[in-house]
């Protein structure tokens, strides 16, 4: 192998040698490496490019808060975009490069941008491409200037065709949830297991230990080694029955009732996965710290690393990142990475002391040296007593942050601490949900053991540590002084977005002081890697700049996910198929045998016209009309919504639930009625049969079926408690079939051969139960189409049965459009197309269906409100266009004149608009203002730009006798 | 104004290494009185306060914000602009908000990156059609640019989104408003604050109100505030998300519920969606930043609530819908998610004017809708507050609609075809 | 996502709720209630920054209308009665 | 005769749609048992007697308790507090109508058949819980779905009825017009 890769040691499986591509160059590492240290191992310097000014960047860390390995990975639908580098466990043939740089990330074109990065400081888009016009080009911004920024904005490329992957949800519930399997995590979950609670442990790493992964220098736990204890705890942890333990596995949030939402990838394969969410009594948050970068003039060369990243570099890894290092940290842990860097046989030319600091870093893609001066009187360093060392890493560490992510996004507060040189928990958030270990501000290995140990109070005594122990002493913000404005456009805040202390400063010059309006100003924190390098930085920045100190200042708002989680994982299994679903009548098999073409009603699928081979849609509804104007028809009408109405008191509640009364009903009888909510509007309308003094049988609109159950329930449950009634859907009980037609009887004779059908035996608005074609039927005579008409319900499973009976005798299949054109030649309306919730019975023209006898119903109070009796509002009429051929569009505006002068006022619009083949003409229903007032007149109805002429007319266009019932 | 931005003056600046910047506002000390008082540093209060100093002359005029300006609903939206609404009173203010959002960048001296990419309406059902074109064909009438495309006119203009027959939803058509698009909220919310402080405005943050004061007759008197008390004759309350706390300490009640509303952005992605596309049978509204960031929509959690935090059940409900109709969304990542809080109107529209309090008028009930409105919503305000009566523009959207019944429904139907 | 202590069923999941609103909603004698009574009936709602009244319905469990307490700042939840209960 | 054409017609559940589950579950689809939902005040005495003499089913009170006959199979599974379902597996039994007769006027309680309202199912398999909860945020666990209990349950949307006659089988219930989705739904799993 060539490149850095160390003759030996590190968690990878040298046997198992894995090959991939890096922007098409074809490298090599180990089962075990991520991306990163794969490349890095290969000798790959720089990584990509940064999003604003595409400065060469290398690998700042070897973990999750790396803000410059931004990969596009594989191509396609395989596509994913943005992924991290320091994430991606190295696979077999994995095809990734850098997401910004053209045409390579080592040589960038857009790398001019860096010649005088100056004008594009913080916000300068919002300082110019103002001016509406530039010579020549109109609406600049739009056509212009927006495109090319657009153009070179953006990072990743978005996959194309349909996700190859499948994505699962998943649902449990334990005592306990552990986020983090570091050793406080491990400690916590042994803890808990230990007093017989069933315990969820997620760990985001391919490995359990945490800190322990990637150092040397820790002290011994109960006597092994810190990664032998992890690894030995993680096993008896996974082996507990009472145990979930998952790796590779990110709790990404944490939402009201101690919820925790959780990203599973598999560890082999780099992207199908499982969101758990899970419900805990307690949990505990052991995410661990993040190392903070020092901000320094020329924090971002490629060769200027974490000083984590280099010690997990050289023991996770076994790769040397550099030969010649310069050590800089802000605190007093360096233990670990000197004998690190020692034990890879790397240098350390020099070591930036208390009183000292870094001024400059030199190298193209690469560091090659290091300006080191002392600090003077001012605190600033002296430039001129700087001296030059030869270096190709520089390892650095402004201290240690608490990952306090998920605490913080459900509601938990935190407080700047003094002593620790960071940001802890301050309280809030919800109750039984605690930090522990490094998280909890607890950074020596000793106390993090104890603290999560303890933190599930109770339980066997925790794991003991024995020999020194090292933690960040003394670590100050991770700011390092620069003595001049130029330099301070060198010193990077934020890597991805490039935003520098020069940056922050002047967002405090121009006055944007809250840590809100900083971040927003400068996008400091705004990046995928979501500020975990920049947040403190940025911070401190400000604080230094106005003068404050960082306490009062704060970190801005975290949000979730903690980390990015793919659209398809959210959306889970509901696709495809399983998007949304489909409810299905029992006929349906015969309307696609009948070349039905269905629509959408709810969820329902309805069958809205059967074209024979050839036919189109036009001829096939007229065709369907005239077999039931003429002949006998069937419609499927299972979907409507049925319920069960029954009980001592069931009259006197539909009495108050109708407009009209229902308490004068026989037994035996149908009758039709429309629901009002208590604003005096239109809800829904069906028709209530009566089947015994306490027994109704109710149908809904096939799409408000569910709302209107519901809606009564309330009314029963809240409003009349003191009713004796219950209410049970039956929709799915009966299924059923709308005979309709002058030779409707003559069907159902055939069917029925014992019932008689008679106007005197059987009469309009009447029920009857029978026996039709063999199955037991409850046959309601009532009609939609003005036509003579059934409606033959028989159990559910019956219905094809039903259907093919009712064919058999004659009957030619009609769809919901037929259906539609027929009841608008009625003038019946329908609840969506002739109302809209703006609509009363009143101006539909049905007051003859408010009963002025009976007492209160819902919705008759609101009736007598100023605005609902107001002349002016719009009344249901029809429409005749003045060309018979014209068939109106649905949701053409109806209008005083043929050549409207925007804004020209609209009398209405057009609700429903068909051909008629009984009447040969297009008709219309519409909605107008004073409409009833206008029968007669002439009026346009206008759409896209057309105006037809129309004459207002009575909405009942055919047999206003209503003669044809009894035909 | 002086202190003007302009490409010049960032060369100029830049040669200077950017340290001839100004604030682009004052952070002044609360005066004792004021001739107005508003109560709500967000896009509309500053906007209310910015037309009344420009267009009204007074200047004399204290913005009062509980935290930092643009905190709330402003910036925490989805940007979305737009005017093709159904009704005359609700497109008559729309559609001059959008005349006002054509000239704001030149107006405010700011780019408020105004995009006007086109917004699409989808159509999924036959119930979605008929109301897409008579949303259309009520705005020709009045004047607001709509068309309607079918769905291979949809494919062309957004060739992302899937219009195959078989999809659960198929696309069966479109409404588009070409003139409609996104702005950047932030620049609108800095921008209005930059010019309103520019003509005397005191924009007055971290002062959360503690009580309204009223005279012996009743009068709106001032406020007492956590930065002290201040007195003005007149007042208003333009704060979304608290307008029913804030009326109770006036002493009236509100047609308002206050719901949680999430949003979500997605890691960067080069430019792939050149349009705003809402849908709301699939449930999803989208459109790509000006950084590459997909900026989504999700529905209203179901329950009222204060906290700014909504539920993972609605996020996820969102992205299945996301995917349905951009299949190719699915392997890139959200990356931040979060939630206003919304009022909410029995009709789905704003109540601007007048309060049962004389000297102190209303702004509030926006629902999801309340960004594209920010200037015309200041604009109708303004003129109401400097006249003591109400514009045209925003007379039907009075408080008393609710007791005539006079409401504007802006919810389209209200069922679903038999 | 909300947990709501079904008096019947027990912690459920919110989304197995229809939300339905402030509870302390009344609903005037109709034939006695002036104009403006009626439109504070149907529109106006208690909207309180805390302790909340509120109705849900246990659509996919026990179809009983609930009235539950819950602090719309915390979303604490407290008391959990069947409507049918409060209501007579 | 028409009456013997197949119990479902193709758009639902038939025997052919039984089979293994992705994930290797046992998904068995049942003939549905007759059942009356039947409504009442819990208080009422008369409903109890009239329980006892006609089905011989004494009434749980708690949701998810069901109540087996000795003799039949047939059970009651509470389904609210004012709610009670009858499953009867011998569509042609003499209790059915006697409990109808009893209750027909309406008096007492409200009695109605929703026999055909339900495409009932089966699913069974040692990780059948675990394979469930994929699809449901309810709490499966033994604790909180005891063996014996049945429930109304959220599966994704549909909104089902859910008995546990076993440790690792579940009986499932959904609206009959969901059934195609609804096993979709449980066949990936």
């Amino acid at each position: 192998m060539t490149g850095s890769r160390l003759p030996a040691g590190g968690l990878i499986d040298r046997t198992k040698p894995i090959s991939f591509t890096f922007e098409g160059r074809a490298l090599t590492g180990y089962a075990g490496d991520s991306v990163a240290s794969a490349l890095l191992a290969n000798d790959v310097r720089i990584v990509g490019r940064s999003f604003k000014r595409h400065r060469p960047r290398g690998l700042l860390s070897l973990g999750m808060e790396e803000p410059n390995a931004i990969l596009n990975v594989g191509t396609g639908a395989h596509a994913a975009p943005n992924r991290f580098a320091t994430e991606l466990p190295l696979a077999q043939g994995l095809a990734v490069s850098p997401t910004r740089g053209w045409p390579s990330s080592r040589f960038d074109l857009g790398g001019v941008l860096d010649l005088w990065p100056t004008p594009l400081a913080a916000g300068f888009y919002y300082k110019t491409f103002i001016g509406p016009r530039l010579p020549g080009v109109r609406d600049a911004w739009n056509r212009l200037w927006e495109p090319l920024l657009r153009s070179l904005a953006g990072q990743g490329r978005a996959p194309e065709g349909v996700d190859p992957d499948a994505y699962d949800h998943a649902h449990i519930e334990v005592d306990v949830a552990v986020v983090g399997a570091g050793l406080a995590g491990l400690a916590a979950a042994e803890a808990a297991l230990g007093r017989g609670a069933r315990v969820a442990l997620f760990e985001r790493d391919i490995r359990p230990g945490g800190r322990a992964l990637g150092r040397d220098g820790d002290p011994r736990i109960d006597d092994a080694a810190p990664l032998a204890w992890a690894e030995g705890a993680w096993a008896r942890i996974a082996d507990n029955p009472r145990a979930t333990a998952k790796l590779r596995t990110t709790a990404f949030g944490l939402y009201d009732g101690r919820q925790l939402a959780v990203y599973e990838l598999p560890v082999d394969g780099p992207y199908a996965g499982r969101i758990w969410h899970v419900r805990a009594k307690e949990i505990v948050i052991a995410a661990g710290a993040l190392e903070r970068p020092m901000t320094f003039p020329g924090n971002d060369r490629p060769g200027v690393m974490l000083a984590s990243a280099v010690e997990a570099a050289i023991r996770r890894y076994g790769v040397r990142p550099g030969g010649q290092a310069v050590v800089f940290l802000n605190h007093g842990d360096g233990a670990g990475l000197r004998q690190a860097l020692n034990a890879a046989d790397i240098e350390i030319v020099a070591e930036v002391g208390p009183d000292e600091t870094v001024t400059g870093t030199q190298g193209f893609g690469r560091l090659q040296s290091v300006d080191i001066a002392p600090l003077g009187p001012d605190g600033l360093p002296r430039m001129d007593a700087r001296r030059r060392v030869p270096a190709d890493l520089l390892a650095t560490s402004g201290g240690w942050s608490p990952a306090l992510a998920l605490h913080l996004i459900q509601g938990g507060r935190q407080a700047w601490s003094e002593a620790d040189g960071c940001f802890i928990a301050a309280g809030g958030g919800q109750d039984g949900v605690r930090l522990a270990g490094a998280a909890n501000a607890r950074f020596s290995a000793a106390a993090a053991l104890a603290d999560g140990h303890g933190s599930t109070a109770g339980g066997a005594p925790g794991p003991k540590t024995t020999g020194g122990d090292a933690a960040p002493s003394g670590q100050g913000l991770p700011l390092a002084p620069i003595a001049a404005e130029r330099l301070k456009r060198q010193a990077f805040i934020d890597f991805q977005h490039d935003v520098t202390v020069a940056d922050i400063g002047l967002a405090a010059r121009e006055g944007f002081h809250a840590i809100e309006h900083a971040k927003r100003y400068t996008t400091a924190g705004m990046g995928t890697d979501q500020g975990r390098t920049a947040q403190l930085a940025t911070a401190a920045a400000l604080a230094a700049a106005t003068g404050r100190e960082i306490g009062d200042i704060g970190l801005s708002g975290l949000r979730p996910p903690v980390t990015p989680v793919p659209f398809g994982a959210l959306g889970g299994w509901r696709r495809g198929a399983l998007f949304a679903p489909v409810r299905q009548t029992p006929m349906h098999r015969r309307h696609e045998a009948l070349g039905a073409v269905f629509e959408d009603v709810g969820d329902w699928k309805r069958a809205r016209y059967y074209a024979a081979p050839g036919e189109a849609m036009a001829p096939a509804v007229a065709r369907e009309c005239r077999a039931v104007r003429t002949a006998v028809g069937a419609l499927d009408v299972s979907t409507l919504g049925k319920i069960a109405v029954a009980g001592p008191d069931a009259a006197a509640f539909l009495n108050r639930v109708y407009t009209n009364r229902m308490d004068t009903l026989a037994v035996g009888a149908c009758r039709y009625g429309v629901m009002l909510k208590d604003d005096g509007m239109v809800f829904d309308d069906g028709v209530v049969a009566r089947l015994g003094p306490n027994r109704f049988h109710v149908t809904t609109t096939s799409g408000g079926a569910a709302a209107v159950l519901n809606w009564l329930e309330d009314w029963r449950q809240t409003e009349w408690p003191d009713l004796k009634v219950w209410l049970a859907s039956v929709t799915e009980q009966w299924a059923g079939v709308a005979v309709a037609g002058p030779n409707a009887a003559r069907t159902l004779a055939a069917l029925a051969p014992e019932l008689d059908l008679s106007d005197t035996a059987f009469p309009h608005l009447t029920w009857r139960d029978a026996t039709a074609a063999g199955l037991s039927a409850r046959i309601f005579r009532v009609s939609f189409s003005g036509e003579r008409g059934y409606e033959i319900n028989v159990p559910w499973r019956h219905g094809e049965a039903l259907w093919d009976a009712v064919l058999a005798a004659g009957a030619i299949p009609y769809g919901t459009e037929a259906m539609h054109v027929l009841r608008a030649e009625k003038g019946f309306i329908v609840v969506g197309h002739e109302t809209d919730g703006t609509v009363t019975p009143v101006d539909l023209g049905l007051s003859w269906l408010i009963s002025a006898k009976k007492g209160d119903f819902i919705g008759k109070r609101a009736l007598a409100r100023p605005a609902l009796t107001a002349p002016g509002r719009k009344q249901l009429v029809g429409l005749e266009p003045e060309d018979a051929s014209v068939v109106l569009d649905e949701g053409a505006q109806i209008i005083a004149t043929a050549t409207p002068r925007p804004p020209e006022p609209m009398l209405g619009h057009v609700a429903s608009s068909y051909w008629s083949s009984a009447l040969n003409r297009g008709f219309a229903l519409a909605l107008v203002k004073d409409g009833r007032a206008r029968h007669g007149e002439r009026l346009f109805a206008w759409s896209l730009g057309v105006a037809h002429a129309v004459r207002v007319r009575d909405p009942v266009f055919y047999d206003p006798k209503g003669a044809r019932l009894h035909a | 104004m002086q202190d003007r931005f302009s490409a010049g003056r960032i060369l100029r600046e830049a040669l200077g290494g950017n340290a001839g910047w100004r604030p682009w506002r004052r952070n002044p000390e609360p005066k004792p009185r004021y001739d107005v008082i508003i109560v709500g540093g967000g896009g509309h209060g500053l906007a209310t306060a910015y037309y009344l100093a420009k267009l009204h002359g007074i200047a004399n005029v204290a913005v009062i914000e509980k935290g930092w300006i643009g905190g709330g609903n402003a910036g925490r939206n989805t940007t979305i602009v737009r005017s093709n609404y159904l009704w005359d009173e609700s497109a008559a203010i729309y559609e001059h908000g959008l005349k006002l959002w054509e000239g704001l960048s030149a107006d405010l001296n700011i780019n408020v990156m105004f995009s006007q990419r086109g917004v699409l309406n989808l159509a999924h059902t036959l119930h979605d059609v008929r109301e897409g074109m008579r949303r259309v064909n009520a705005n020709q009438l009045n004047g607001v640019d709509a068309e309607w495309l079918d769905a291979p006119g949809v494919k062309a203009f957004c060739p992302l989104i899937d219009i195959s027959a078989d999809a659960r939803w198929p696309v069966l058509g479109a409404t588009l408003q070409r003139r409609g698009g996104t702005a950047r909220h932030d620049a609108v919310v800095w921008g209005y604050a930059r010019a309103a402080d520019r003509l005397g405005v005191d924009i007055i943050e971290n002062a959360e109100v503690t009580a309204i004061l009223r005279d012996g007759q009743g009068r709106f008197d001032g406020v007492e505030t956590t930065r002290g008390t201040i007195k003005a004759r007149t007042g208003a309350l333009v704060a979304a998300g608290h307008s029913s706390i804030l009326a109770a300490m006036a002493g009236f009640r509100l047609p308002i519920e206050s719901h949680p509303l999430q949003a979500l952005v997605s890691e960067p992605l080069k430019r792939l969606l050149d349009c705003v596309v809402m849908s709301n049978q699939v449930h999803v509204y989208v459109s790509q930043s000006d950084k590459g960031e997909l900026v989504m929509g999700a529905g209203i959690d179901a329950y009222t609530s204060y906290t700014q935090r909504g539920a993972l059940h609605v996020i996820e409900d969102q992205m299945a819908a996301a995917c349905a109709l951009f299949p190719m969304f699915s392997r890139v990542r959200v990356m931040r998610t979060w939630a206003g809080i919304v009022d909410v109107c029995p009709d789905a529209s704003p109540i601007i004017g007048a309060t049962p309090v004389p000297g102190l008028y209303i702004n509030c009930g926006w629902g999801t809708g309340g960004f594209k409105a920010t200037p015309s919503s200041g604009w109708t305000l303004a003129h109401t507050i400097a006249t003591g009566a109400p514009h045209p523009l925003n007379a039907p959207f009075a408080l008393k609609r609710f007791e005539t019944g006079a409401l504007i429904d802006e919810h389209g139907a209200a069922a679903v075809a038999h | 996502m909300l947990l709501i202590p079904c008096p019947h069923c027990g912690v459920r999941p919110e989304t197995e709720f229809v939300y339905g609103g402030d509870a302390t909603v009344r609903r005037p004698d109709p034939k006695t209630a002036s104009l403006d009574a009626w439109a504070a009936y149907i529109y106006e709602r208690d909207n309180p920054k805390g302790p909340h009244t509120e109705l849900w319905l246990h659509a996919s469990g026990c179809h009983s209308w609930l009235v539950v307490e819950r602090d719309t700042v915390t979303h604490a939840i407290g008391q959990v009665r069947q409507a049918r209960d409060a209501a007579s | 005769m028409l009456r013997s054409a197949r119990p479902w017609s193709a758009f639902g559940p038939s025997a052919a749609a039984s089979g293994r589950t992705a994930s290797g579950l046992i998904l068995t689809v049942l003939e549905a048992p007759r059942a009356f939902l039947l409504q009442g005040d819990p208080d009422d005495h008369r409903l109890a007697e009239i329980l006892w003499r006609t089905i011989g089913i004494r009434r749980g009170l708690a949701m998810g308790e069901v109540q087996r006959s000795e003799t039949d199979g047939s059970r009651l599974a509470t389904m609210a507090p004012d709610a009670w379902l009858y499953l009867q597996p011998n569509p042609a039994s003499p209790r059915i109508a006697a409990l109808t007769d009893a209750l027909a006027d309406a008096s007492i309680a409200a009695l109605i058949e929703q026999t055909e309202a339900r495409s009932w199912m089966s699913l069974a398999g040692a990780h059948v819980e675990r394979a469930l909860a994929g699809l449901t945020s309810r709490p499966l666990t033994p604790a909180r779905f005891p063996v014996g209990a049945g429930y109304a349950i959220a599966l994704g949307p549909v909104h089902c009825l859910a008995e546990r006659p076993g440790m690792t089988l579940f009986r499932i219930a959904c609206p009959t017009s969901y059934a195609p989705y609804a096993l979709a739904m449980l066949r990936r799993i």
